[in-house]
C-alpha cells in the first residue's frame, strides 16, 4: 500500500519497552493525528517514521517499501519540529532553501517553490531575517515553509503549534489546512491537544502507554469511543464514568437506577461481559431542580464558570459527575435531578475496559 | 560521504604541507657534493662560546675544500648532548665528532662506539708523536678511560678557582695572599661575614660533585680509588666538616643553587666564590666591583688536586673517510691560534702546551689576568673528574649530589658519607 | 530484502567509526601503544642504547618500592597537590565568587589581568622568578633588606622549596582556573542568589550552601585538572630551578620519572615509576569521585 | 548589588595586589630586556632601565636564526592546533551525534587518557620518533602533541549546546554528515572553536619539555628552546638576552590574547564546563 504502515513494531531502549507491538496503517494523502498523553509513544512513532529512531522489532513500510534501515535522508519526508529547529545562522530564505540547495535541485525550481510557499505563507517581508529577529509565529511559518518546499509525500509535524499562543494557533491551523489542500501530502501530526486533533485530523490515532487505543475519524473517536481511556481522554470536561450493575433492563448505579431503552437492553444482553461501566459526557447530562423522567438524583457540590457554559460538579451515587448547564443558579448541597440522554450513553466492559459497542450499528 | 573523505584528505594535506615546509628547511646537506661532511656536536651555548665555535668552523671550512664541518649545538650541556647521542644511536646513526663531558667519560666509552686517536695517527707518519708534543701527560691521561683506552683528546679544560670580590675583602681586611689553604679560607670567610653585611664564601652547588671533589681530594682523600668509592675516611670527613661548619655553624658560607649563588656573587653579596674558570667572562664583564682570582686552595700541608671540568673530543664515526676528516678538523682546533680564540671565547684553559707560547694575546691574557693565571697554574695539579666505572656511574654521581644536600642540611657527616660510599660501591659491583 | 538490510546497516554503523579513525590512529600510536610499551619496559633493565634489554621481572618495582626516596617523593607529591589545590582551587573559587557578587567595578580589568599569565610560557616564568625571588640579590630580597629582613634560602629549605615552586606554577595556572570557576558561578541564575539574599542569608553561607553545590561540576573539573596537570606543570620550574634538590626535597613523581629516564638512563626504573604514578593518579581520582562527586550537582 | 564599602575596598585591595603579583614579572622581564647585563646585576630595583639599549634584541637576532625559530614555533603551533581541532571535532561529532556499540566505553577511554602523565608515554614516544627518523624534526614535536583528548572533551561540551533537532532537521533533508559539520555545526560553534583553538595554539607555542627532547639543531628550535641558549651551567646566564627572548616568545600569545580577550573570556565564560 501507499502511505505508511507499522507492522508488529516494537521499540525498546535497553530493558525499557516504549512500544510493545504496534500495528497501524496511515493512508496516502490523509491527515492523521497521533494523539495521547505525554510518554505514550506518539513522538517515538513520528521519529521512527522520520528515521531518527531505530525499530527494535517488526517492520515499517512507507510507500510499500520496508524502510527499517533506510536512513532519514532517503525517506523523502518533511518535518516540522516542535522548537522549529531553524538554523540560527541562516536567514529565513536560506533556512527554507538549504535542503534544496544541498540536494542539487536546480535554481529555477528552487525559486519556483520558494515563491509559491512565500506567497502561501505570506513570508515575503521576513525572508532576509534571521530566526532571532522573528516572532514565534513567524518562525513557525518559516519552519513550515522549509518543510513544504521539499514537496515530499510525507509531512511530519511534531507538536508544531505548542509554542504559539491561542490566537496564532487558529491561523496556523488554517495555513496547515491550506497546505494540505494544495499538496495532498500524507500528514502525520503529533499533538497532545485534543482540540487540535479534532479540528485538524481526518483520522486520529489515540495512543496510551505505547499501545494504539483507537484509530478512527474525530467524530467516531468522540461519539463512539472504543474504551474507557478514549472516552475519558477526549472531550473536556472528561466523560463521566460510573460503575453500574445491569439488572433486568436497568442500570443500578449506586442505589439508584436508570432504565435502558430496548435497543440497549438487547445490546447489553447480547454482550458477554458481566460487569459494566457506565459512561456519559457532561454535555449529555440534563440537569434540573424539578424531577425528570428516568433520572438519577445528585447533590450539587460546586459550579465552575467555563465561559459559554457552566460545569456543575455533582455528588451522585458515590462518585463525582460533571454536567454542563447554561445556568449558574445551582446552590451547593441542593439536590437535583440528572438525566442521561439515552442516545449518548456509553457502556464498557469493566473487565477489559472496552466498549461493548453501540446498538444498531 | 564524499565531503567526509574531503575532510580526511584535508588532514593529510596539512601534514604533507608541513612536511614540505620542513624538508625545505633542512635539505641543504645535499648541496655539498663531493666534500666530506663532519658533524660536530658541541654544547657551547651563546653565553659559553657558541660564537667562537661558529667562527672556528667557518675558518676551517674556508681554509680547504675537502672537508665541510657542520656544527650542531646541543642544549642541556653534556647531559643534553648525551641524550641526543642516545637518540641518534637508537636510530642507528652517529655524528663524527662530539664533545663528551668529563663526568660522562666512562658512560660514553662503555655504551658508544669511538675510535682512539692513536688508531688514526698510526697511518699518518707526519703526526707521529703529535699527542706527546701537544699535551701534558696528566692532561692527556684525563681522556683515558678505566680500561686504558684513549677515548679522545682533552679539549675544554676548566678548573675551579677562588674568585674574590676585592671591595669586600678590603673592607674586611682580608688579603688575597692569606688564602693559601682551606682552613685560611674558612677564617677569611668568617671574618668577612662578621665584619661586613655579606656572605664570606660561596662554593658552587651545581648538579654535580665537581667543586666538592676539589675540596675532598685536596685533603688527600679520594673520591674513587681502584674503581671503588673511597671518600669515607678521616680525611674525607674532615674536608666535609670544614665545608658544613661554614654553612651551619659559622654561617659564613652561602648554601644555594649555582644560578642564584653566581648571581649573588656578581651582584656583590659574597666575598669569595669557588667557581669554574669558565665563569670568568661573565663575572668580570658584569661585576661592578674589583674582581681578582687566586688558585683553589688545598688543606694545610696537603697536595692540591683540582678536578678537570669541561670535555674531551671524541671521534665517533665508523666511516674511515670521515674519521680522517674529523681528525683534520681536530688538529685545526688544537692549533695555537684556534686554542687562543677558544680560550678567549669560552674562558676555558688552553689544553695544549704550545698554545700560550705561540700566541701573544693568549700569553698576555695569562700573564695579566689573575683569574686565568690562577687556573692555568693549576693544570699540573689536574686530576680526572671522579670516573666511576660502568653503567652506574651517572647514578653514583647523583648519590654524591644527594650526599652533599644531606650534609649541608645538617645530616651527620660520618654516617652519611659512609652510607653513601657503601651505596655507591654496591651499585658498582 | 535481507541483503539490502545488512548493507544499510553497515553503512549506518560505519560512519562514526570513520570519524573516529584519525583519533584512533593518533592515540594508538602516541598514547596507547607507548603506554603498553612503558609497561613492557618496566620489566627490563635497559639504558636506551644498549642493544640488549635484560628481563628482570618485577625487580624494578621492588627497587622503586624499597627505595626510601620513593616515599619521600610520594609525600612531596601529596604536598604539591595540597598546596596547588589551596592556591588554585580554593582561592580562585573565593575570588570568582567575590568578583561576581561583591565587586561592581573593574570586573573586566580583573578578569583580563588575572587570566593573562596563562598565555605565557612557564619556562619564561621559571627563569624570571629564579631572579625575582633570589633570596640574596633579587629585587624582593633587596626591598626586604631595607627593613632588615633576611629572606630564607627557599631553594635549599625542605618544605619551603615546594611552596615556592607551587607558587611559581600557580602564576600560570591560577588564571585559567579562576576564569573557569567564574564562568560557572556567573552562570548560576540570579534568582537563586537573590532569593537567598531576601532571606538574609550571610555571604559566606551563600557561598557554601548555594554557590559551591550548584557550581560543583566545574569545581570537580578544576580539581581534577589541578591535580593531573598541575603536577605536570610543576615539572618545568623544578627542572629549571632545583632539579629536584636539595636531596629530592622538591622532586615529585613526574620529575623523578624524567630524572630516572633521561638523566640517569635507568629506563626500566623510570618506566616502573611512571606506571606507579599512573596508578596513584587513578587511585586519587577514584577517591575524588567517591567523596567529591557524591555531592556534585550536574546541570543536564 | 550593593555591598558595604569596607568589604568592597578590602577585596579591591586584594584583587589589585593579586593582579600586581601576576603582572609584575612581565613588566620586570620587559624592563630587563632593555638593560645591559651589568645593570641587571647592579640595579636590581630599576624596572625602567637607566641606560636603555636595544643591544639585547639586536644581538639576539644576529646570533640566532630568530626568524627561522619563530617560524618553526609558528608552524608547529599551527599544525598542532589545526590537526588537534580537526580530529577532535570529528571524534566529538561521532560521540555526540551517533549511537554505536561501546560508545560510552570508548569515550571514557579517551577522556581517561587525559590523566596519563607525560612521563608515561615519553620514553616510548622518544624511541618511536627516533626510529622513524623524526628526532630533530618538527614532526617529532607535532605528532604526540596532537594526541590530546582535551580537545575531544572541550568540543564535545560545546557541541552538546546545539539543539539536536537542528541536526535531525538536516538529516531528514538528506544532508550528509560532512555537510552538517560544515554548514551547521561549524558556523554555530565557531566562536567557541576559535577560543579553544587559540588556547591550543598558545599551549603548543609554549610547550617546552617535549620539544626540548626532540629538537637538536638550532635551525629547528622553537622559541622556548632558544631561551635556554642563554642559560648555561658553566658559562652563566645572560639574563638580559634571556629576557629579550622571553619577550619575543610572549609577543604572539599576548597579542592573540589581548586582541581576542573579550571574545576568549566571553566564550570561556559562556560555555564553561557544566
Amino acid at each position: 500500500m501507499k502511505g505508511i504502515e507499522f507492522k508488529n513494531v516494537k521499540k525498546a531502549y535497553g530493558d525499557t519497552t516504549i512500544i510493545e507491538n504496534l500495528n497501524l496503517k496511515i493512508h496516502e494523502g490523509e491527515r492523521l493525528i497521533l494523539l495521547g498523553p505525554s510518554g505514550c509513544g506518539k513522538s517515538t512513532m513520528l521519529r521512527m517514521i522520520a528515521g531518527f529512531e531505530k525499530i527494535t522489532d517488526g517492520d515499517l513500510y512507507m510507500n510499500a517499501n520496508m524502510v527499517n534501515e533506510v536512513p532519514s535522508g532517503k525517506r523523502n519526508v518533511a518535518m516540522v519540529f516542535q522548537n522549529y529547529a531553524l538554523y540560527p545562522h541562516m536567514t529565513a530564505e536560506e533556512n527554507i532553501t538549504y535542503g534544496l540547495r544541498r540536494n542539487k535541485v536546480n535554481k529555477q525550481e528552487i525559486k519556483r517553490r520558494l515563491d509559491s510557499v512565500v506567497e502561501t505563507l505570506l513570508l515575503e517581508p521576513y525572508l532576509k531575517r534571521k530566526p532571532k529577529d522573528l516572532s514565534g509565529g513567524q518562525r513557525q511559518r518559516v519552519a513550515l515553509a522549509r518543510a513544504v518546499v521539499k514537496e515530499s509525500n510525507f509531512f511530519l509535524l511534531d507538536e508544531p503549534l505548542s509554542n504559539l499562543d491561542a490566537q496564532l494557533r487558529v491561523s496556523a491551523r488554517k495555513e496547515l489546512m491550506n497546505i494540505h489542500h494544495t499538496f495532498k501530502q500524507t500528514m502525520v501530526y503529533v499533538t497532545h491537544d485534543q482540540i487540535e486533533a479534532m479540528t485538524f485530523g481526518e483520522r486520529i490515532a489515540l495512543m496510551n502507554k505505547g499501545e494504539l487505543q483507537m484509530l478512527d475519524t474525530p467524530e467516531n473517536v468522540y461519539n463512539r469511543p472504543v474504551n474507557i481511556f478514549t472516552a475519558k481522554f477526549i472531550g473536556s470536561p472528561p466523560t463521566n464514568i460510573m460503575d453500574m450493575v445491569y439488572d433486568n433492563g436497568k442500570a443500578i448505579i449506586g442505589n439508584q437506577s436508570f432504565t435502558f431503552d430496548t435497543k440497549w437492553v438487547k445490546h447489553i444482553e447480547a454482550s458477554n461481559a458481566t460487569d459494566f461501566v457506565f459512561g456519559i459526557r457532561p454535555e449529555h447530562l440534563q440537569i434540573s431542580k424539578s424531577p425528570l423522567e428516568n433520572a438519577l438524583k445528585g447533590k450539587v457540590k460546586y459550579v465552575e464558570n467555563q465561559g459559554d457554559q457552566y460545569a456543575v460538579f455533582i455528588d451522585m451515587a458515590n462518585s463525582e459527575v460533571i454536567a454542563m448547564s447554561n445556568s449558574k443558579d445551582w446552590n451547593t448541597d441542593e439536590v437535583i435531578f440528572v438525566q442521561p440522554m439515552a442516545d449518548h450513553i456509553h457502556i464498557f466492559d469493566k473487565a477489559t475496559t472496552n466498549s461493548i459497542g453501540y446498538p444498531g450499528v | 560521504m564524499k565531503a567526509s573523505m574531503k575532510l580526511v584528505s584535508l588532514l593529510l594535506l596539512i601534514l604533507l604541507l608541513a612536511a614540505c615546509g620542513n624538508s625545505e628547511a633542512s635539505s641543504d646537506d645535499t648541496q655539498n657534493g663531493e666534500k666530506t661532511v663532519v658533524d660536530y656536536w658541541h654544547v657551547n651555548a651563546e653565553t659559553q662560546g657558541g660564537q667562537t665555535v661558529e667562527e672556528l668552523v667557518k675558518e676551517f671550512n674556508e681554509s680547504q675544500d675537502e672537508i665541510i664541518v657542520e656544527p650542531r649545538y646541543n642544549s642541556g650541556m653534556y647531559q643534553g648532548l648525551m641524550q641526543n647521542l642516545q637518540a641518534e644511536a637508537a636510530a642507528g646513526n652517529a655524528p663524527a665528532l662530539v664533545q663528551i663531558g668529563w663526568s660522562y667519560r666512562e658512560y660514553f666509552s662503555n655504551n658508544f662506539h669511538f675510535i682512539e686517536p692513536q688508531e688514526i695517527i698510526k697511518n699518518i707518519s707526519e703526526d707521529e708523536g703529535y699527542l706527546e708534543e701537544k699535551f701534558l701527560p696528566n692532561v692527556l691521561a684525563l681522556a683515558e678511560n678505566n680500561d686504558g683506552s684513549q677515548v679522545g683528546l682533552p679539549y675544554s679544560l676548566s678548573t675551579p678557582i677562588l674568585y674574590l670580590n676585592m671591595d669586600i675583602l678590603n673592607e674586611a681586611g682580608v688579603s688575597p695572599e692569606d688564602l693559601t689553604s682551606w682552613e685560611a679560607v674558612k677564617e677569611a670567610a668568617k671574618t668577612i661575614s662578621e665584619s661586613t653585611d655579606n656572605y664570606g664564601l660561596y662554593i658552587a652547588e651545581a648538579a654535580d660533585n665537581w667543586n666538592v671533589q676539589q675540596l675532598i681530594e685536596s685533603n688527600d682523600a679520594a673520591i674513587i680509588n681502584d674503581g671503588k668509592a673511597a671518600f669515607a675516611n678521616e680525611q674525607g670527613f674532615e674536608a666535609y666538616q670544614l665545608y658544613a661548619d661554614m654553612i651551619t655553624e659559622d654561617k659564613s658560607a652561602l648554601h644555594i643553587g649555582s644560578d642564584e649563588g653566581t648571581q649573588a656573587f656578581v651582584t656583590g653579596d659574597v666575598g669569595i666564590a669557588h667557581l669554574t674558570i669558565a665563569q670568568r667572562k661573565n663575572i668580570s664583564d658584569n661585576a661592578a666591583f674589583e674582581v681578582s682570582g687566586v688558585p683553589s686552595p688545598a688543606f694545610d700541608g696537603e697536595q692540591l688536586k683540582v678536578p678537570a671540568g669541561g670535555s674531551l673530543l671524541a671521534i665517533t664515526t665508523d666511516d674511515e673517510e670521515k674519521q680522517q676528516a674529523a681528525w683534520e678538523f681536530t688538529k685545526f682546533l688544537y692549533e695555537a691560534d684556534s686554542i687562543a680564540a677558544w680560550t678567549e671565547g669560552t674562558g676555558y684553559l688552553p689544553p695544549t702546551v704550545d698554545a700560550v707560547d705561540n700566541n701573544d694575546e693568549l700569553k698576555a691574557l695569562m700573564d695579566e689576568d689573575t683569574m686565568m693565571l690562577s687556573a692555568y697554574h693549576q693544570l699540573e695539579n689536574l686530576v680526572p673528574w671522579a670516573p666511576f666505572p660502568g653503567g652506574s656511574g651517572l647514578q653514583a654521581e647523583q648519590l654524591l649530589i644527594d650526599m652533599r644536600d644531606k650534609i649541608l642540611a645538617g645530616a651527620p657527616i660520618e654516617e652519611t658519607m659512609k652510607a653513601t660510599q657503601e651505596e655507591i660501591n654496591n651499585l658498582l659491583q | 530484502m535481507n541483503k539490502n538490510n545488512t548493507l544499510h546497516l553497515n553503512k549506518i554503523n560505519m560512519k562514526p567509526w570513520l570519524f573516529l579513525t584519525p583519533v584512533f590512529i593518533m592515540f594508538s600510536l602516541f598514547v596507547f601503544w607507548p603506554l603498553l610499551y612503558t609497561f613492557y619496559l618496566s620489566f627490563f633493565d635497559w639504558n636506551m642504547v644498549s642493544p640488549t634489554k635484560t628481563f628482570v621481572g618485577i625487580d624494578n618495582y621492588i627497587s622503586v618500592l624499597t627505595n626510601p626516596t620513593t616515599y619521600k617523593i610520594f609525600l612531596n607529591t601529596l604536598f604539591f597537590i595540597g598546596i596547588l589545590l589551596l592556591i588554585n582551587l580554593v582561592v580562585p573559587y573565593i575570588f570568582a565568587f567575590v568578583l561576581h557578587l561583591i565587586l561592581n567595578r573593574l570586573k573586566g580589568f580583573y578578569k583580563t589581568a588575572i587570566f593573562l599569565p596563562a598565555f605565557i610560557s612557564l619556562v619564561v616564568g621559571s627563569i624570571l622568578f629564579t631572579w625575582i625571588l633570589n633570596p640574596i640579590s633579587g629585587p624582593i630580597a633587596e626591598i626586604a633588606g631595607w627593613f632588615g629582613i633576611q629572606l630564607p634560602i627557599w631553594s635549599q629549605t625542605e618544605g619551603l622549596v615546594i611552596v615556592v615552586i607551587s607558587l611559581i606554577t600557580s602564576w600560570k595556572v591560577f588564571g585559567y582556573n579562576f576564569i573557569m570557576l567564574y564562568a560557572s558561578i556567573s552562570g548560576i541564575s540570579e534568582e537563586i542568589i537573590e532569593a537567598a539574599r531576601l532571606d538574609g542569608v550571610p555571604l559566606h553561607r551563600i557561598f557554601l550552601d548555594i554557590i559551591l553545590p550548584v557550581s560543583s561540576s566545574a569545581g570537580v573539573y578544576i580539581l581534577i585538572m589541578t591535580i593531573v596537570q598541575g603536577l605536570q606543570f610543576v615539572y618545568t620550574p623544578i627542572s629549571v630551578i632545583t632539579q629536584g634538590g636539595p636531596n629530592y626535597a622538591s622532586s615529585n613523581l613526574i620529575y623523578q620519572s624524567y630524572n630516572e629516564g633521561f638523566i640517569l638512563y635507568r629506563t626500566g626504573h623510570s618506566a616502573a615509576l611512571s606506571i606507579m604514578t599512573l596508578l596513584v593518579f587513578a587511585i586519587l581520582l577514584l577517591i575524588e569521585f567517591k567523596f567529591v562527586e557524591r555531592g556534585v550537582h550536574y546541570e543536564n | 548589588m550593593r555591598t558595604n564599602s569596607f568589604l568592597g575596598i578590602l577585596w579591591h585591595t586584594i584583587f589589585i595586589l593579586t593582579v600586581f603579583i601576576l603582572i609584575f614579572p612581565i613588566i620586570f622581564a620587559l624592563g630587563t630586556s632593555f638593560k645591559p647585563l651589568q645593570e641587571v646585576y647592579n640595579n636590581v630595583l630599576n624596572i625602567i632601565p637607566i641606560a636603555p639599549t636595544f643591544d639585547n634584541y639586536i644581538g639576539l637576532f644576529e646570533r640566532l636564526p630568530m626568524i627561522q625559530i619563530t617560524m618553526n614555533t609558528f608552524t608547529i603551533a599551527t599544525v598542532v592546533t589545526i590537526m588537534k581541532m580537526l580530529i577532535s571535532f570529528l571524534a566529538a561529532y561521532a560521540f555526540v551525534y551517533f549511537d554505536f556499540k561501546g560508545k560510552k566505553f570508548i569515550y571514557f577511554i579517551f577522556i581517561a587518557s587525559i590523566f596519563i602523565p607525560f612521563t608515561v608515554t615519553m620514553i616510548p614516544n622518544y624511541l618511536i620518533m627516533s626510529s622513524w627518523g623524526l628526532a630533530d624534526s618538527i614532526f617529532g614535536v607535532i605528532l604526540p602533541q596532537i594526541s590530546d583528548a582535551i580537545g575531544i572533551l572541550l568540543i564535545n561540551q560545546t557541541m552538546r549546546s546545539i539543539p539536536f533537532s537542528l541536526i535531525e532537521s538536516a538529516r531528514i533533508d538528506n544532508i550528509s554528515h560532512s555537510r552538517i559539520m560544515i554548514d551547521i555545526i561549524l558556523p554555530l560553534i565557531r566562536p567557541q572553536l576559535m577560543s579553544t583553538g587559540i588556547w591550543f595554539f598558545v599551549n603548543s607555542w609554549n610547550e617546552f619539555v617535549w620539544p626540548s627532547l626532540m629538537l637538536k639543531s638550532v635551525d629547528s628550535y622553537t622559541l622556548p628552546l632558544a631561551l635556554q641558549m642563554f642559560i648555561s651551567a658553566e658559562g652563566g646566564t645572560d639574563l638580559s638576552v634571556a629576557m629579550a627572548v622571553s619577550i619575543v616568545t610572549m609577543i604572539i600569545p599576548l597579542l592573540l590574547y589581548l586582541v581576542f580577550q573579550k571574545y576568549i573570556i566571553g566564550t570561556f565564560t559562556a560555555s564553561g564546563i557544566k
